[in-house]
């Protein structure tokens, strides 16, 4: 097991240059000149622009773009971003951090919300409360975040004050954006709880904790719950992953200084080293994420054997 | 409207405004609106701008050229100093302008110094010194034109000839760039939280009039919904200060109007199509005008616009006093759709044909763009082809080679000369093609005219400025009207709110910004 | 170990098993798990299997049928050994051959529910073997051949449209012997193919399964734990202990001349269906621990139960063979026995 | 040893007489139905049969009989819907449980009376170490801390003779064989000492020697703790050796009871006789076994007047048309035996015949 | 859909086993496992509202000329976001055309968005999901890898290669779409696969000999799709929805076509003055997200014969 772990994480390596090359062949071919012009759409002078791309080496070939990249990633330098000219690394940091701390304030919302709504559904199959998830779970899917979380900002915020308008990277103003991207994936940790759950309440070993005596809440929180998550963990991974790629929408709603929006504005821009600092991050933090995801599988079911 | 605040902390109100995060707050390289707006209030120059685009001096006592026009003497007030202390004299502003133009300091906005003598050696790192400029006495300036230029003192209104303490060291000193020390009426109170905030306090050593507000606070918004962070902010009190979204406007004019606290100025811009005059579909001047007739420019800017943007009937802004005239563009005046179907007959445009019409998206053209499309589509029959493209790919697809048909397209004065635009946008040097015949400078429609050049080159070299203003009128004339070489489609018309409330004297400047040296609290 | 002698008879063997080896890794920790020995299931397992012949394999719980029975379907891969199918290693095979091979040799599963898809209807559960092997049974057949399978294992054929979860425990049971007879193999490896079934069901079961012998000379591989059922059904009987083969011989050997002690106490331990014999009788009571198959004792894996165990029952592991005593001599007991000490002892034999 | 119930018809005089003590269990008159899709499946038609403290009662009979069904009636773990109780009491210490409220009903669960599951494998977690399930029933009924809960995991699974249980407590249900899984289902049954044990095929994975020891341990705690013990099983071996008395089912019915000796000697039913004559014998190798012919009922559609009568060698027109009650059994001369009935037309024919 | 409608009278006979069979076995007609599955499909409420949302959708879309009471492409410019009225049950939009027009001609390329991009997203991520859950080992890791990379891999970028190769227009959405979203399909089976894959009827069917293929299509894929269906349902929605993401970002379809994505992503700078902009096309968008999630939980719970 411990050489499987290392296994993945060598794997990891491997994903990462492989979707980095990716992304460098992609950026390669994307039409438009990195620092062809200002931030505007006027052109640049020429002069700038030849001293730009002699010290980022644009000049070069791909290949040759890609090895100096690799070489400064080993050394743990990741570039210098083309608009502001500061360090990568720097301007990422605190993105990371906010868009980090965000995602586990939705991720635990999301968690306990879908998986409650889940649970009520399956128990109450058809019933009142069942149709009431699914309605609530699809309105979470029908209207887009952006009315979600301009809602939320029009009355907690400008109404009633509750939270600040413009997030500072406190507690108080991360309740609103958490809120916000909790929902969508809420909705679905519900739909999934539900759909796996119905499976296993029927089980035989439903029947004999049910015959031990067991108070109704460990039936379901125990016996019932353990065997249903694992569609939910797989998707709560992958959802944890995706909130730690950061959420543009939501970010730019509430002026959360992640990196959702930075590398959106990165990808417009042609920002590249921007882009792809973003993008070995986020292949780390799925391959890691996955990883640990695989293990649970292994705590959460025994039968399951990695290899 | 923001009448209560909670910030009213240390030392009075502090004037509370959103930008987006800029690329630069040092003059070396502030180059937008917002970069800009720190870069000025922290650093003061020769000259700033009034409305009406006349210069407004500053640290010029004066600014004489000569007979040719390729010199200019510039006599600098006495006695003022950056913050730390260090004077400010001809010497600062050298250093100020060699940093900028400097090879390692890439700066975007050094071209403006693009005239001065030396500036290629200095800019490409052939020398290390601005040849152009000396110091004929201690705040005696002179500088060295390459070529003449009757109006160079109106481009040091620009935030890059701002001058330098030492302690600036060069371009890419990044302590510097994130803290600047300036001569400004206010100076940074601690670093620059990048993507979060910049605070301002009031420089009390200030040279000139004293701002009387003890302190800014610019709270640093994300670029896609900082208009709407900004209305809303300034609805719930915790801005005074505020740009809207363009749908919002309508609802915000009803209720701020009335308390004063609306604020319009039709600025130194212009939306306008983009010809791509060396091919196919735009290439006959009449082809031009027959799109331009058949655009009821009126319509959409009431219909889209909610009647809060106006037609352009001109290139030139009305804030260029001295050589705005309305209506230069005759087929902008009015839709005209006999006009514009007998010019498409001339042209050979038949219905049916083709015309591409490119645009970048995700920066609210779309409406309006439709509704262009769908007007000239009805009223000539063409088959118009929207091609909407991420901004960076949509730009490299203008300088591309055999791009045809119109693209959208906007300009903006980076200082009150009629050349900041005619000469970029339609001068044969605009165009600056590179080996593969991508148009690198900012004429993409490959409009050229020697006739029109030449009409530039002479202006730049008359003296008197009515004469040059005539010369401009003239040249404008023969490419928008005559040549057609774009289409001005609206105004660049701006809206702000202020809370005039707590703050008298608050008024949107020439670069749109809040004119906070003047602002007084209540 | 040696091969053991061939029998008197000139058959071959259909089905030869030498030396078969699992291990199943023992690991502790929840997240990084490192393994901390093995459970030796089957731990050198030799037999062969005739044609037309049923090999009966008893022993105690836990001692490694089921994991013989899986090795020889090659469900699990062995540790080591082969499995040899008309002289063909079978552990070996994959594709097409092992294909061609599972046609020919079929397994009765011992958990019944388990072992039936929830989704599948009874029907499509035991047509399936006719859809992989459709060369067995023509289509249109096929629904007759189900129906008739149904009414040959005693369930209603009109349960051709339930689900597993809708029988009783013995009536998946039977679905699964369904199952297993689809495809007239050549062998049937049955693990306890009718503990949950009434006696009365039990006997038809085990008559169509003899008829289906007779007619076309099966062979089978009867796991089960009644001991009586499994000297009626086979011709020959293996008992196993601890991963291990600790006697093997015909039915008679076995159950009238057990000469191992294990056999011994198993034999004394069947329940009689007659309360009147409820008292007074004779049985072996082992003591002491089971052992655990992942730390077996050393030599004899028995010797800690057995009241005949010397110091050399502890050195020595005992080989299957013709016990010493015995050997050469024209006596029922002359059948392999792995015991240092092996005699004949007369246990109240069962039924 | 107690007289066996009377049947639901017949109104019983030991209860009217106030003779003695409410048996530990009684079931009366149960009927359990299971919806399908081609009709209702009549599971269970009228069951009664009561144990006693310290008795064991053996249900044998058809697989498919219903034998489990009822047990989960007792237990109350039906699967529900489409199982429901249609009708009868059950009633344990003299009140009818069926009325209880469900938290009153779950206390009753593990401490009170406990099952043994037929098949061990689904009925155990996969996902829990069965030291984990073991020791459940001690933290959530006696409150014990886990690492109590745990030593008394080892010391149950000990007792039911799984080798190495210490080290094999957090193995996973997986991982052990058929007979072990078995034995943790014993173990888990016999952990709280309830008042009655309902085993439903206990032993059928295990080898003789440890099954032998298995009942013995049940006996052993039966005897310790005055426990009542319902034990479904097939083989009459094991009945014979542990039963007090014994129930037959056949379709959803009891269709003969008696005291586990008479039984064996004189089946007073067809199906019974059957049953006992299928038992493999020494003297029959090498010969068919006796079986039963035709098919088992099916449950939508159960034959009218006696369920066994297409089967039955001795069926006359009568067995088609009525149903049969279970009435007392008599000596020829017309003694009633003690606990014994028959649920057949024809008993005196087949008893003496 | 037509199955559904056409088979209602069979299933009816189905009813009386002994008469649909009249010869001598008294067996029953075999039951497909559709009719069963049908069977208890239309018995479930939910799932005929919900199968009748989607036919309505279907119907809306196929006669989207019929019912619309404008051209959805016809400006107005004099006539620009107007409140809904009796000429404009929707109101119109910045440029004046029709809203309710839009939103019923919307429905056809949210049918074909929402459809086509989940279809496909569902036949890549089903079959290296199964693939990958039922092989483990190298595959398993090669694919999960690459699944990996799809995660991380900035759906922008993507849309934009994409957009750049094929152009504008819808088919590049649903690439855009189908390929940033399988790798979930793909992950979420193979998880419940992994649990599956050691069940004893898997094992079972290996003993007869059954293919791969078989194994995973008959065993595997029923027992573990339960979880997946419901993530699938759901996804037709979010993928309409993420159309309006990609809309916002400038990479969706084109502006001019009447889609519910689209239509949002323009009425985002309308949030609260004029909210019936963003309101009725998201409301379709419920609906239909709804309608499938019934069917798609109808048919989960028809697929289990467990569930009564
Ligand atoms: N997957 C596994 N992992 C670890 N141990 C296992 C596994 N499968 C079986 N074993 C162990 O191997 C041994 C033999 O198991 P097997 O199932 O072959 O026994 P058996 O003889 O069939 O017993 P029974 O009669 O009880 O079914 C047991 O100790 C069991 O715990
Ligand atoms: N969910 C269900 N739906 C329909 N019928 C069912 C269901 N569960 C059980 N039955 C039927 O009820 C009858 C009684 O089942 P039960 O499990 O009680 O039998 P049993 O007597 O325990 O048999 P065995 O000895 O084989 O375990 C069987 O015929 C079975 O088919
Ligand atoms: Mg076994
Ligand atoms: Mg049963």
């Amino acid at each position: 097991m411990g050489k499987y772990v290392i296994r993945r994480i060598g794997q990891m390596v491997i994903v990462l240059f492989g979707a980095t090359l990716i992304l460098f062949a992609c950026l390669f071919v994307l039409p438009g000149d990195p620092v062809g012009s200002l931030g505007g759409d006027k052109a640049r002078d020429p002069a700038v622009v030849q001293e730009l791309r002699e010290r980022y080496g644009l000049d070069k070939p791909l290949a040759v773009q890609y090895g100096n990249y690799v070489t400064n990633l080993v050394k743990g330098d990741l570039g210098e971003d083309y608009t502001q000219r500061r360090e990568v690394s720097e301007v990422l940091a605190p993105k990371l951090q906010n868009t980090a701390k965000l995602a586990l304030a939705a991720i635990v919302i999301d968690v306990v919300l879908g998986m409650l709504a889940g649970l009520v559904a399956a128990l109450f199959r058809y019933s009142f409360w069942d149709v009431l998830v699914t309605l609530l779970t699809t309105l979470a899917i029908g209207f887009p975040s952006f009315v979600i979380g301009s809602i939320f900002q029009s009355q907690f915020a400008v109404k009633l004050g509750w939270f600040p308008l413009i997030s500072d990277g406190s507690f108080n103003s991360m309740i609103m954006p958490a809120v916000t991207l909790a929902i969508i994936d809420a909705a679905l940790v519900a739909r999934l709880m539900r759909g796996t759950m119905l499976e296993v309440l029927r089980a035989d070993y439903v029947k004999t904790a049910v015959a031990k005596g067991l108070p109704r809440r460990t039936v379901l929180f125990k016996h019932v719950m353990r065997n249903s998550v694992i569609p939910v963990v797989t998707y709560i991974g992958i959802s944890f992953g995706g909130l730690l790629g950061g959420a543009l929408i939501t970010e730019a709603i509430f002026n959360w200084d992640g990196i959702g929006f930075a590398l959106v504005t990165a990808i417009q821009q042609q920002n590249n080293p921007i882009i792809v600092g973003v993008v070995t991050y986020g292949v780390a933090v799925f391959v890691l994420l996955n990883l640990l995801v695989d293990l649970l599988y292994a705590v959460l079911d025994p039968r399951i054997r990695l290899s | 409207g923001g009448n209560d605040s909670k910030s009213d902390g240390k030392g009075g109100a502090a004037f509370r405004l959103g930008i987006t995060e800029p690329v630069s707050i040092d003059p070396v390289n502030a180059q937008e609106s917002e970069g800009t707006l720190v870069a000025r209030n922290l650093f003061t120059g020769l000259y700033d701008v009034n409305l009406d685009g006349t210069l407004k001096p500053k640290l010029a006592v004066s600014g004489t050229p000569n007979d040719k026009g390729d010199e200019w003497t510039f006599e600098i007030k006495k006695d003022t100093k950056f913050s730390n202390g260090e004077p400010v004299n001809a010497e600062a502003f050298i250093r100020g302008w060699t940093r900028a133009a400097a090879k390692s300091s890439a700066s975007d906005v050094a071209y403006h110094m693009n005239g001065i003598d030396g500036f290629k050696d200095l800019n490409t790192g052939k020398s290390d010194k601005f040849s152009g400029l000396t110091a004929a006495g201690e705040y005696t300036l002179k500088v060295k034109l390459s070529a003449p230029d009757f109006e160079f003192n109106k481009k040091t209104a620009h935030s890059v000839f701002s001058p330098m303490p030492k302690v600036a060291g060069a371009g890419d000193n990044k302590t510097f760039n994130d803290a600047p020390i300036g001569n400004g009426p206010f100076k940074m109170d601690g670093s620059w939280q990048h993507n979060q905030k910049i605070n301002l306090v009031r420089n009390d050593d200030y040279g000139l009039d004293k701002a009387k507000l003890s302190r800014v606070e610019i709270s640093i918004l994300n670029p896609s919904s900082s208009s709407n962070l900004e209305y809303k902010g300034f609805e719930s009190g915790q801005f005074d200060w505020a740009r809207m979204p363009t749908p919002q406007l309508p609802v915000a004019k009803a209720k701020y109007d009335g308390q004063g606290e609306w604020l319009k100025l039709d600025s130194s811009g212009v939306n306008y199509l983009l010809l791509f005059t060396t091919e196919s579909q735009m290439k006959s001047a009449d082809a031009r005008k027959a799109v331009s007739y058949a655009i009821d420019r009126a319509e959409i800017a009431k219909g889209v616009y909610q009647g809060l943007q106006e037609p352009a009937t001109s290139l030139l802004p009305p804030t260029f006093k001295d050589v705005y005239k309305p209506d230069v563009c005759s087929s902008c005046v009015k839709q005209d759709k006999a006009k514009a179907k007998e010019y498409a007959d001339k042209a050979g445009l038949k219905p049916g044909d083709t015309l591409d019409f490119g645009y970048n998206t995700g920066a609210g053209h779309e409406e309006w763009v439709q509704a262009v499309a769908k007007q000239v589509e009805d009223v000539l029959g063409l088959k118009v082809k929207l091609n909407g493209l991420p901004f960076k790919e949509a730009l490299a697809k203008q300088q591309e080679k055999g791009t045809n048909g119109i693209w959208r397209a906007a300009w903006s004065a980076d200082y009150p000369t009629a050349d900041n635009f005619l000469s970029p946008l339609l001068s044969t040097s605009g165009i600056n093609p590179d080996a593969s015949g991508k148009a690198l400078g900012d004429n993409r429609g490959r409009y050229s005219n020697p006739k029109f050049d030449e009409m530039l080159v002479k202006a730049r070299e008359t003296k008197d400025p009515a004469e040059r203003a005539k010369i401009y009128q003239d040249a404008e004339k023969l490419a928008i009207d005559e040549d057609q070489a774009l289409i001005p489609l609206w105004k660049r018309t701006q809206y702000r709110l202020a809370n005039t409330k707590k703050y008298d004297g608050v008024k949107m400047d020439f670069f749109e910004d809040p004119n906070l040296a003047e602002i007084s609290p209540k | 170990m040696a091969e053991p002698a061939k029998q008197s008879d000139q058959r071959e063997p259909i089905l030869q098993v030498r030396n078969l080896v699992k291990h199943f890794p023992l690991t502790q920790g929840i997240l990084l798990k490192r393994q901390i020995g093995a459970v030796k299931a089957v731990d050198g397992v030799s037999f062969d299997l005739y044609q037309g012949e049923t090999l009966g394999i008893v022993g105690e719980s836990g001692c490694g049928k089921s994991t013989v029975a899986r090795l020889l379907m090659t469900l699990e891969t062995a540790t080591s050994g082969e499995v040899f199918y008309k002289g063909q290693d079978i552990t070996k095979l994959s594709g097409r051959a092992l294909k061609a091979v599972r046609r020919n040799i079929q397994m009765v599963f011992q958990d019944p529910y388990t072992s039936l898809n929830p989704r599948m209807t009874v029907g499509d559960i035991i047509g399936e073997p006719f859809e992989i092997h459709p060369e067995v049974a023509p289509k249109g057949d096929r629904r007759k051949r189900v129906q008739e399978l149904l009414d040959v294992v005693g369930l209603n054929p009109e349960y051709i449209n339930r689900y597993p979860h809708q029988f009783s425990g013995g009536q998946r049971q039977r679905i699964g012997i369904a199952r297993g007879l689809a495809l007239n193999p050549e062998i049937i490896v049955c693990d306890e193919p009718v503990s949950a079934l009434d006696v009365s069901v039990q006997a038809q079961v085990i008559n169509l399964m003899e008829k289906l012998q007779d007619e076309f000379n099966l062979s089978y591989i009867f796991i089960a734990h009644d001991l009586s059922i499994v000297r009626h059904i086979s011709d020959r009987v293996g008992v196993m202990y601890l991963g291990k083969m600790a006697e093997i011989g015909t039915d008679a050997q076995i159950y009238e001349h057990p000469t191992h002690p294990y056999t011994q106490a198993l034999l004394s331990a069947v329940p009689v269906p007659d309360p009147e014999k409820r008292e007074g009788r004779e049985r072996i009571i082992l003591t002491g621990d089971v052992p655990s198959p992942a730390n077996p004792p050393s030599g004899c894996r028995f010797r800690t139960r057995c009241w005949k165990a010397q110091d050399k029952c502890a050195e020595e592991m005992p080989v299957l063979a013709i016990p010493e005593v015995f050997k050469g001599k024209d006596t029922p007991a002359a059948h392999d026995s792995a015991c240092h000490f092996a005699e004949e002892k007369q246990v109240v034999g069962a039924a | 040893m107690t007289t066996i119930e009377k049947t639901a018809g017949t109104p019983d005089p030991a209860t009217g007489g106030g003779k003695k003590s409410v048996p530990l269990l009684e079931v009366r008159d149960l009927h359990v139905e299971f919806k399908t899709r081609d009709g209702v499946a009549k599971a269970v038609n009228g069951v009664s049969y009561s144990v006693d403290s310290g008795e064991t009662l053996a249900v044998l009979g058809e697989s498919g009989s219903g034998k489990s069904v009822t047990a989960q009636a007792i237990m109350g773990i039906l699967d529900s819907p489409p199982g429901r109780v249609a009708g009868g009491e059950i009633r344990f210490h003299g009140e009818d449980i069926l009325k209880l409220p469900e938290s009153e009903r779950r206390k009753l669960r593990g401490p009170k009376m406990a099952m043994i599951f037929q098949d061990a494998l689904s009925a155990l977690n996969p996902v829990f170490s069965v030291g984990n399930q073991l020791g459940e029933m001690f933290r959530v009924h006696q409150g014990m801390s886990k690492k109590d809960a745990k030593a008394k995991a080892i010391e149950l699974m000990d007792r039911v003779r799984i080798p190495a249980a210490k080290e094999r407590v957090n193995d996973y249900p997986h991982q052990f064989s058929g007979g072990m899984r078995q034995r943790i289902m014993i173990a888990m049954a016999m952990a709280l000492e309830p008042d009655l044990i309902i085993a439903d095929e206990p032993t059928t994975a295990l080898d003789v020697t440890v099954q032998a020891q298995v009942m013995d341990l049940l006996a052993e705690l039966q005897r310790e703790l005055n426990m009542g013990l319902i034990l479904i099983t097939h083989d009459l071996g094991v009945v014979a050796d542990v039963a007090d008395k014994i129930a037959v089912m056949y379709a959803g019915r009891i269709v003969e009871t008696a005291p586990v000796h008479e039984l064996y000697k004189r089946p007073a039913h067809p199906y019974t006789r059957g049953l006992l004559e299928s038992i493999p014998r020494l003297d029959h190798k090498g010969q068919e076994l006796y079986a039963i012919k035709g098919l088992p009922p099916n449950l939508l559609h159960i034959p009218t007047g006696c369920a066994f009568n297409p089967r039955c060698p001795k069926a006359q027109d009568v067995c088609r048309t009525d149903i049969p009650e279970l009435l007392p059994v008599a000596e020829q001369d017309g003694t009633e035996l003690d606990g014994r009935g028959s649920a057949c037309h024809f008993w005196k024919e087949t008893i003496h015949g | 859909m037509t199955e559904l409608a056409k088979s209602k009278g069979p299933d009816a006979a189905t009813a009386q086993p002994a008469a649909a069979t009249g010869t001598a076995e008294p067996a029953p007609a075999r039951i497909t496992q559709w009719s069963e599955i049908r069977h208890r499909f239309v018995a479930n409420r939910l799932a005929v509202v919900g199968l009748a949302l989607v036919l309505l959708l279907f119907v809306v879309a196929a006669a989207a000329p019929l019912i619309a009471t404008h051209d959805p492409y016809a400006q107005d410019l004099g006539n620009t976001l107007q409140s809904p009225s009796g000429g404009h049950w929707f109101g119109t939009d910045a440029l004046g055309r029709d809203q309710f027009s839009r939103v019923i001609y919307g429905s056809r390329i949210a049918v074909i968005v929402g459809l086509a991009s989940i279809f496909l997203a569902c036949l890549i991520g089903m079959v290296l999901g199964a693939l990958a859950g039922y092989f483990g080992k190298f595959v398993d890791t090669v694919i999960m890898r690459i699944a990996d990379i799809f995660f991380a891999f900035p759906l922008l970028i993507g849309a934009i290669v994409i957009i750049l190769v094929m152009g504008r227009g819808v088919t590049p959405v649903i690439l855009s779409l189908a390929i940033f979203s399988w790798a979930t399909v793909a992950r979420l089976l193979r998880s419940s696969i992994l649990s599956v894959r050691e069940m004893d009827y898997v094992t079972a069917a290996k003993a007869l000999g059954a293919s791969t293929s078989r194994i995973i299509v008959r065993h595997i894929m029923p027992n573990s799709i339960a979880a997946v269906m419901s993530f699938i349902a759901f996804s037709v929605g979010t993928a309409i929805v993420a159309e309006a993401s990609l809309s916002y970002l400038g990479v969706g379809v084109s502006p001019e076509v009447p889609e519910w994505g689209n239509m949002i992503s323009s009425a985002r700078d309308f949030m609260g003055v004029k909210d019936f902009l963003w309101a009725y096309p998201s409301v379709a968008i419920v609906l239909t997200v709804l309608g499938f999630v019934f069917v798609g939980d109808g048919l989960r719970d028809a697929l289990d014969p467990k569930l009564r």
